[in-house]
């Protein structure tokens, strides 16, 4: 029996139920909120199957067609693919228990489709193995991810949404360039492939500037952050969720994908020292800019331009520094995730319980909101980086690896970092517990949305707590080793 | 950018994007001049499997078969579109649009039937040569648009639950065949040899509705009177 | 024969930048429009000297055609509303 | 040289025209114009590249991802012209430019 439920497909069921689901909220729309918790819970479900046949059997690879590739297109899962697959499930899950008493029934219409389509996008790119496929993969979810956005029904909504259209489809154009070139410079499309074939050749480092580019836009690496507080400050709580906690990882995977087999074992170094100066400029200017906000909402939005920045720490400490610092990644890419989109979800609550969300006119939200603020601090831990939380995990490895490699610079950054990102939350935390000097009313808020928030603020700290078992799922595959040491 | 404060900060500007434009404009000429003339790609393989593809002609080959999952996934990001047309604007299908014009309307008269001719007729050749489902799809969704130009409602006596359908109808035929070729060969939208040919052209007549549809609906979402709320 | 075509590939080479130019830089947004459809059916005929038929007969119908018809649209609207609005501007933004 | 490159370089050149046009412009209508050009350029890039190859008929592969990339083009400028036609509907003028903003 156990063996017969391992050989079920359970990759393919992760992009084929929510594509169902998706297909059946848009037929049956006002069921939207039902068909979405059951879609989500099959996801969470094959994800953990998959996990056990892959825990058990080594990576997924499967032949799309019954044709290998270069022809066709594979579809491979190993560790890092894993995780990923886990931080979608579990923050979507998460999400869609928040958004069911958020929307009302016309948003509600609107949001199940596009949003289960987007777990189906991001599940398929984090399966898929083929840069051209990545492309389609990253439309699909830009374009749903636009349009959630401009769900808000605000002006800010209308033109934050806009910006982050611009912004997308130009980053999809730079990287669909370098796709071209790559192909034509290399002679396929399949990830592995490539990375037999590349040589170091101006070809492929225009093509990585390329697609790099692009791939960052999307990321919104510092100083190509422009687009992400219009957007996600304006966008619908559960929203501002997802395109902090899930969208922007997309394309940081690609790049982590692409860096670590065709063009991490060709480079000399130059690329990861960029990556390591604008992540330390995207840490102190997004901290800086969080700290001076008045909105929380914006604050929060800020606060994920500080922590992208984290993860291209990593790509600077691991140039020498190895496999730690990649654990790093894995660590702050799925805590941010779980952190950052209870934040948003605790923001979301505090404007409908208050009609607002300027920091200082909290009033005694703490007393009145218990399990709200508990999820904003729990959710604040993990962010800063305080022991024991998922965060502190993924900080405590870069700081690590900074040390052993005596890069002096990001150490410092690394806990002027920290510094600054106690001093923004625990600016809000205060304030959580004063009354304001105007008293306003407040509305009910469910208790799913209290919930929601705690729980994936919640398995931020645990991730800490069970940190080496998740550092063993990302080992398998190896995902890690540049192709070179492989081979 | 900065708006007219200072002119010629303005032009400074502009000069230093022209100046920062053309020095990575020409890195990315020197990298495609500097490709040998010999291809690398994947043609000869396409050559060697095409016989067993189900179809002759290659890019068709490669859309429906070798690289269908691609396709498939398009299908999604059409129907994403729409979505997201539909969702950040009312499209009411039952307004009219007064635009009507005599020369027009035989000029439709004459053009629409014969797009949607010449769509059966590239959905027809595309097994073998130049044609297919996204051509086929695209001509018939501009003959949708020109009838809606001309002031006719496609979608008046169609709207609904069956337009939904409609639009639907490719991706749920991908997921239909999904989950059919799992079964019969345990591998995803992998076709039993024999019925390679059959499958592809239902996926082709199929996505020809759903892309034809779509497209004239996004026409629809921008050109229909705009509804306050 | 051969020079021919040479003279041919350069000469669309070059209409092709300049319509391109010409669409983005031109003052009246009507005109740049017709200058992008003059475009898509420019970028038709290098598919089909690029032996891309099928790609040829995509962009007809999509890239001039389709897409051409949207952008018209969307400047009907715009320019409608953006005279609608002069008036209606303040009650928008008095919200 | 081969005359193909030519076209390979009007692509690269189509691509950064649209890129500057794309920067530079506050009009919305033009910076999804200068998109599409983009696109295009993009393309032209591919397929003729696709051409190199000694045989009778070009690389397939390249006009497959193309003829799905002009489809991903036109749903992504349908999407953007109507979020435009939202944002000129509630600010009055088809730029980015809020005076709302603080």
């Amino acid at each position: 029996m156990m063996q017969f439920i391992m050989t079920l497909p359970w990759a393919i069921m992760l992009i084929l139920f929510p594509l169902t689901g998706a297909i059946i909220s848009f037929l049956w729309s006002k069921q939207g909120n039902k068909i979405g918790l059951v879609t989500i819970t099959f996801v969470l479900i094959s994800v953990i199957f998959l996990a056990w046949s892959i825990i058990e059997q080594d990576v997924y690879l499967h032949t799309i067609g019954g044709w290998d590739a270069p022809l066709g297109i594979n579809l491979y899962a190993d560790g890092l693919s894993l995780v990923m697959l886990i931080m979608t499930a579990l923050v979507g899950l998460g999400i869609s228990i928040y958004a069911i008493s958020y929307f009302s029934a016309d948003q509600s219409k609107r949001f199940w489709p596009l949003w289960l389509l987007i777990i189906a996008g991001l599940n398929a790119l984090f399966l898929s193995s083929d840069i051209f496929n990545y492309y389609v993969a990253l439309e699909l979810i830009g374009l749903a991810a636009v349009s959630l956005t401009a769900l808000g029904n605000t002006r800010k909504a209308f033109l934050g949404a806009m910006r982050y259209l611009l912004a997308t489809l130009l980053g999809s154009l730079l990287y669909l360039f370098g796709v071209g070139l790559l192909y034509h410079g290399f002679g396929s499309l399949d990830i592995a492939t490539l990375s037999r074939n590349v040589q170091s050749t101006p070809v492929l480092w225009v093509s990585f500037a390329l697609m790099g580019g692009g791939l960052l836009l999307k990321t919104a690496l510092f100083p190509l952050h422009f687009w992400l507080p219009p957007a996600h400050s304006s966008a619908p709580a559960p929203v501002s969720a997802l395109l902090s906690a899930l969208i922007i990882k997309s394309s940081f995977y690609i790049l982590i994908r692409l860096w670590l087999s065709i063009f991490g074992p060709l480079g000399d170094g130059t690329v990861e020292s960029i990556f390591g100066l604008l992540g330390a400029g995207a840490i102190l200017w997004g901290s800086f800019q969080a700290l001076r906000q008045t909105r929380l909402k914006l604050l929060v939005a800020y606060s994920t331009v500080a922590q992208i920045g984290y993860l291209f720490l990593a790509f600077a400490l691991a140039m020498s520094g190895g496999s730690i610092a990649w654990n790093a990644v894995v660590f702050l890419a799925f805590s941010h995730a779980l952190a950052k989109s209870a934040m948003f979800l605790v923001v979301g609550n505090l404007l409908r319980f208050g009609g607002h969300d300027e920091i200082i006119h909290l009033d005694r939200v703490a007393q009145r909101l218990p399990i709200t603020t508990a999820a904003f601090a729990l959710a604040g831990i993990s962010i800063i980086g305080l022991p024991l939380s998922g965060g502190f995990i993924g900080k405590y490895f870069l700081l690590e690896s900074a040390l052993l490699q005596e890069q002096w610079g990001f150490v410092i950054i690394l806990l002027l970092g920290s510094l600054l990102s106690a001093a923004y939350i625990f600016k809000v935390i205060s304030h959580f517990f004063t009354p304001s000097s105007t008293p306003h009313d407040s509305k009910i808020i469910p208790a799913n949305m209290e919930w929601a928030a705690l729980l994936l603020a919640l398995a931020a700290i645990l991730l800490g707590l069970f940190s080496s078992s998740v550092l063993s799922i990302v080992d398998i595959g190896s995902p890690f080793e540049l192709e070179g040491e492989k081979l | 950018m900065i708006a007219n404060k200072n002119k010629s900060e303005d032009k400074i500007i502009r000069l230093l994007l022209i100046m920062l434009l053309t020095l990575i404009a020409s890195m990315v000429a020197y990298a495609v001049l500097s490709l040998p003339e010999s291809a690398t790609n994947l043609q000869r393989l396409v050559d060697n499997n095409i016989d067993i593809s189900g179809v002759s002609n290659p890019v068709t080959a490669v859309l429906l078969n070798f690289r269908v999952y691609d396709t498939f996934l398009e299908m999604v990001v059409l129907l994403v579109a729409l979505l997201g047309v539909w969702s950040i604007k009312e499209v009411p299908i039952e307004s009219m649009n007064d635009l009507k014009n005599p020369v027009l309307d035989t000029l439709v008269d004459l053009l629409v039937p014969f797009s949607l001719l010449v769509s059966i007729y590239l959905l027809w050749v595309g097994a073998h040569a130049p044609g297919g489902a996204f051509q086929a799809g695209s001509v018939f969704g501009a003959g949708l648009v020109l009838l809606m130009l001309s002031g006719r409602q496609p979608f008046l006596n169609f709207k609904g639950l069956p337009l939904h359908f409609a639009l639907i109808i490719s991706v749920t035929l991908f997921i239909s065949i999904s989950i059919y070729s799992m079964f019969a060969t345990g591998e995803l939208l992998k076709y039993p040899l024999s019925q390679a040919s059959s499958i592809i052209f239902i996926l082709e007549g199929m996505a020809t509705v759903s892309i034809g549809l779509t497209l004239s609906l996004l026409f629809y979402g921008i050109y229909t009177k705009k509804k306050y709320k | 024969m051969e020079i021919i075509i040479q003279i041919f590939d350069v000469l669309l080479c070059i209409v092709l930048l300049w319509v391109g130019w010409q669409s983005l830089s031109s003052t009246n947004l009507f005109k740049a429009i017709v200058l992008f459809i003059t475009f898509g059916l420019l970028m038709a005929i290098s598919w089909v000297r690029l032996n891309a038929i099928d790609v040829a007969i995509a962009e007809v119908a999509i890239g001039a055609g389709l897409t051409g018809a949207l952008l018209l649209a969307a400047l009907s609207k715009l320019q409608k509303t953006t005279h609608i609005d002069k008036t209606s501007h303040i009650s928008v933004n008095s919200k | 040289m081969n005359m193909l490159f030519i076209y390979a370089l009007t692509g690269t050149g189509l691509f950064f025209i649209g890129f500057y046009a794309l920067i530079i412009h506050t009009n919305l209508l033009r910076k999804i114009l200068a998109l599409n050009i983009m696109g295009s350029g993009v393309f032209l890039v591919l397929i003729s590249l696709a051409m190199r190859s000694g045989h009778s008929s070009p690389d397939p592969v390249s006009h497959a991802m193309v003829i799905t990339g002009i489809v991903v083009a036109v749903s992504a400028t349908a999407l953007a012209l109507v979020l435009m036609l939202k944002v000129v509907d509630i600010t009055g003028k088809p730029d980015l430019h809020d005076q709302e903003d603080e």
